[in-house]
């Protein structure tokens, strides 16, 4: 098996066994997603107005306080530094890192979302693109995420730091990611939001690797 | 890393003492007359009466915010690509200053915002941008005052720098669409009239002297910081005079 | 770096020339060298923060040195980084051990990301085969260095570079450590070690840390 | 200095110190309140009438992410086992690590809540009732919080399910926090959600920190 | 807990009777019995995976045993936790130091929980007086060790319970842990340690857990 491969299938199978970070984020998004209806109250009209809105932002913190610790456990246990060491590129094992952190948060987060979606009353012509635009975002969440987590590595204040320095790279994600469901909605053209996500992702992809490598090279000197 | 190559900037000592009086005098001459024309000399606007004075702060102050940052990601891009020491230093040195600019902006806006609109804020797309860019400086400071070894803390600095005015772009056009997508209900819209050539001057000059104050506070932050890392210097090379141990062999087969 | 220097380099084996170490502000070590040939080994002493850890670090490319050259078959280490992760092996004070994954997918994964390797086989010459299955949550302080050290035998690697290996170890593990030690030097391979007890070993040279300390700790 | 002051003294220092989980509850406040406006649109009124909601909702789930935690840090360096075998008992030294944690987390958060409902424009008249609420309700939650912490120790997977598990009891702080922000915005008395909030802290400090102690004593076993 | 247990305690000093011990599904020793009488010190050996951890932890009271009792000058040690509680330090193989504190905090905080003590004076025993005010996010492996190991003489406790406390100390150090065992045992104390390498101590008992394995590891 490839190393790329087995990097990957070894995140996957730690997240799965322990259900600790991973599984947090889904239950992070149900928790705040059904915890609204009760801060703004129950009229199903307001619910509706703001459903996409609440699902995009509670999907984007979840992927966000996922990330905090995306290298963290490795780094503390001497992993990382061992990884470093191994033939495969820094900037490879940053994809593999981010692909089984999506796979674990982004995607399932995407299937739960229409279920929430219903709970919040969202139009019906939304579900499709809801999903939709999660798929085509995430990924480039978990991208981003991945440089932030890798610039805040081993500093004092990790936490805030994180939260402080995604929160204008997530930012154009979040817009067009609500922009579309909201098109859809109104029955505007989806297709230029989701053609600018990919165009974020399609950016991010070879982008956001090669600048978390860098800040791990000099996180581990 | 290397500390001995903060230590022989000399060239630019020499320069930054000779141009520094001259930028500070020239900042405290054109800001004093930018605001006594402003204060005194521009007549009051027929719609906004005396807050329009604001403008003669509040316009250089966002102009500066943005100027600032794009400075500050250049000099990064320096440091990273040519590692060139004096490169770090204007960045760390660029971006508090950068930070107050943008805060001035803000403080300012929502003043004049509170007497023209009655709020102290909406979510008008400029006004969102100014926040964002407010944003990315403050975790720009964050990170780089967040690791023990200086040296550290520049280098992420610097790529985040870089990875941020990648999405300076990004931001400001996706909050454009934003706003235009939900159009606000009963929002001011901000530029006016035209700007009249009595404002226009005075205007002018407090720009100019905005970014001769920037200059001077940058000088005078980075001869701090290169004399702070000449003493250090000192300190360490007498350590390691003391250490010119007898170096020893150890060979095995 | 100026060309002269290279000539300076051994033309075989793994050397260090002039080194020094800083670790934040302070210079921990200086004007320290050292030459290995195919099947050398390099025994680390000194007092607790005289630098074992920082040197052996510095070996493996994680950081680099202050001043001097690491050098490798003549040529300096820091020109190809990614031929000198390949031969090396790093086992540090920390274990890189998952609580979460069995013994045999802990080491199974480490070996894989070289290439691969025969797992099974490390796992019994470091006694660990009976826990194979078994999360590593479970394992007592010594069999947790123990499935670290096994990492050395799944996949091959022409340097090992150990931080402290015996750590934990009861008799019977130390003795495999030591024959696992002299496979590898016979096999001509290079090993650098630290250690605070007696490892004793045929022909191999020591280096204290403390004769090279850049002011008394 | 007695035990109680120096541990809670010790976990402020550490708090200021990395900031980590704790300082980081700000910082997500302050991000998830400024993502709402992108994801629900920027109209006044709409912000308006969610704003007390928004505000309770995401201080209550940064409270408890950060509480997920409270015991972690000192469970892997082994300092929770040390701490248990010092002559203080567990139960004081829960209420200890609970002061430390609402000081670094409730206390900064209901000091911050004012400047986001200005960006949110909630209406000038609950902004006293605001700070009044989270400053009765964060205690609450911080206790609360702990039992959970201290339930997901010892389990092995499941981090989540505890949360969940706590969740019914954090509704009702929620509720009452936010009634009474709408209600002095409508002009009604806050006396009697505030009592209610009141009467919740005065039923955890007691219980919380037994329960969660006990918890403790059998992850520790 | 019948009552003619009781009868059979040692009426002074620190025991063990019968003592048998579980983690997880497995029973790691059983029939392990042991007494000390004042200035008295035991030394467990055994493989790793032996249960000298475990045993460690089961006399502090981290822990019930699966059968048998611990007790303390004739009543058995589970009656009253707090009071056993206050007469021990335990020393894991977890350090329990927090990297942002300094050295001189860390070492405070923990004789403070303890009602006080003279901090100076325990750090300068081993030789960590120059570190007092550096965070120990700083210290070397062995220096951190030391630090752990302060927080016996920083407050005082008739019992000593120790995991491997030599791991990772130069020989200074080693001296300096000897030292503070002997004066400790002169002062009346129990000393409890494992180790797998030597430790010499007068009139030291030796147990080896393997002689009490419930079943081949
Ligand atoms: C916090 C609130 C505010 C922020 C962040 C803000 C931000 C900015 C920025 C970034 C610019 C420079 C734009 C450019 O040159 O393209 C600007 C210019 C300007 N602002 Fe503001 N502003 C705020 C509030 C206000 C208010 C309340 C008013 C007046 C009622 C105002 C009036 C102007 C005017 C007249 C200009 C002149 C330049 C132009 O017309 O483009 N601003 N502001
Ligand atoms: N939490 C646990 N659950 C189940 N089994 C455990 C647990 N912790 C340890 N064990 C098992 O108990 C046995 C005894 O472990 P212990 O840590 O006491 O050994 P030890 O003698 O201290 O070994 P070492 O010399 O390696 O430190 C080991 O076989 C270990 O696998
Ligand atoms: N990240 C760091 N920043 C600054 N100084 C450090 C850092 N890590 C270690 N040091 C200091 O560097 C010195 C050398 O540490 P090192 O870990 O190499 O010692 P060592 O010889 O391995 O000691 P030990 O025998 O205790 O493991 C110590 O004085 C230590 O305090
Ligand atoms: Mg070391
Ligand atoms: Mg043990």
């Amino acid at each position: 098996m490839s190393a790329f491969r087995l990097l990957v299938q070894r995140d996957l199978r730690l997240a799965l066994r322990q259900g600790g970070d991973a599984a947090m984020v889904v239950g992070f998004f149900v928790l705040a997603t059904i915890l609204f209806p009760f801060g703004v109250g129950p009229e199903p009209e307001l619910l509706a107005r703001i459903a996409a809105g609440i699902l995009w932002v509670t999907a984007l913190l979840a992927a966000l306080l996922s990330l905090e610790r995306l290298f963290q456990a490795d780094w503390e246990d001497g992993s990382l530094e061992a990884l470093s060491l191994m033939p495969l590129p820094l900037e490879a094992q940053v994809l593999a890192k981010c692909l089984a952190h999506w796979l674990v948060t982004g995607l399932p987060l995407s299937a739960t979302a229409p279920l929430l979606a219903l709970l919040l009353q969202l139009d019906a012509a939304g579900y499709k693109v809801l999903v939709a635009s999660l798929l085509l975002g995430t990924p480039t969440l978990s991208l981003i995420g991945a440089v932030g987590a890798a610039l805040s590595l081993g500093a004092r204040r990790g936490g805030v730091l994180l939260s402080l320095l995604m929160l204008p790279l997530y930012i154009p994600v979040l817009i067009f990611g609500v922009g579309a469901i909201e098109a859809s909605i109104g029955g505007f053209g989806v297709g230029p939001h989701l053609l600018l996500l990919g165009a974020l992702l399609a950016g991010a992809l070879p982008l956001a690797p090669l600048a978390a490598a860098a800040a791990l090279r000099q996180a581990l000197e | 890393m290397n500390l001995h190559r903060f230590a022989n900037p000399a060239r630019f000592m020499r320069l930054s003492s000779a141009l520094l009086p001259w930028c500070g005098a020239g900042a405290a001459a054109l800001i004093g007359i930018g605001l006594y024309l402003a204060l005194f000399i521009a007549p009051p606007d027929y719609q906004q009466g005396e807050a329009v004075r604001i403008m003669f702060v509040h316009v250089p102050a966002a102009w500066m915010a943005s100027l600032v940052y794009a400075l500050m990601a250049l000099a990064s891009a320096i440091a990273l690509i040519w590692r060139h020491p004096l490169a770090d230093i204007a960045a760390l040195s660029a971006a508090p200053l950068g930070a107050g600019f943008t805060l001035l902006c803000l403080v300012t806006g929502s003043l004049w915002g509170e007497r023209m609109w009655g709020t102290w804020w909406v979510w008008d797309a400029r006004l969102t941008s100014v926040l964002v860019l407010f944003f990315l400086y403050l975790g720009y400071l964050a990170l780089v005052n967040a690791f023990d070894e200086p040296g550290r803390g520049a280098r992420a600095g610097a790529i985040l720098a870089l990875v941020g005015i990648v999405n300076l772009p990004i931001i400001k056009f996706s909050v454009d669409w934003w706003n235009t997508l939900h159009q606000p209900a009963s929002v001011f819209r901000l530029g006016g009239p035209t700007i009249d050539a009595s404002m226009l001057w005075p205007l002018a000059i407090m720009v100019l002297g905005f970014m001769l104050f920037f200059a001077t506070l940058l000088l005078v932050r980075m001869r701090t910081t290169l004399i702070e890392a000449k003493i250090r210097v000192l300190l360490l090379s007498e350590i390691e005079r003391h250490a010119a141990a007898s170096p020893r062999q150890a060979v095995a087969s | 770096m100026p060309a002269g220097r290279h000539t300076m380099l051994p033309a075989a084996g793994f050397a260090g020339i002039d080194l020094a170490c800083r670790r934040g502000e302070r210079l921990v070590f200086a004007g320290l060298s050292f030459s290995l040939a195919a099947g050398g080994a390099l025994v680390l002493t000194g007092p607790n923060g005289s630098g074992k850890s920082s040197l052996l670090r510095l070996m493996a490319g994680l950081g680099r040195p202050e001043a001097g050259v690491l050098s490798w078959d003549g040529a300096p280490v820091g020109e190809d980084p990614p031929a000198h992760r390949a031969r090396l092996h790093f086992i540090g004070h920390q274990e890189a051990v998952k609580p979460l994954l069995s013994v045999a997918e802990n080491l199974a994964f480490w070996a894989g990301m070289r290439g691969g390797g025969d797992v099974g086989q490390a796992l019994a010459r470091f006694r660990l085969a009976a826990f194979a299955g078994s999360p590593c949550r479970l394992l007592s302080a010594g069999q947790r260095r123990r499935l670290a050290l096994a990492r050395l035998l799944a996949s091959p690697a022409p340097l090992w570079l150990l931080d402290e290996p015996a750590t934990g170890l009861d008799s019977d593990a130390l003795d495999d450590l030591q024959a696992a030690i002299a496979a590898q030097r016979e096999a001509g391979g290079f090993v650098v070690l630290s250690t605070h007890t007696e490892l004793p070993m045929a022909g191999a040279a020591t280096l204290c840390l403390s004769d090279f300390a850049a002011r008394p700790a």
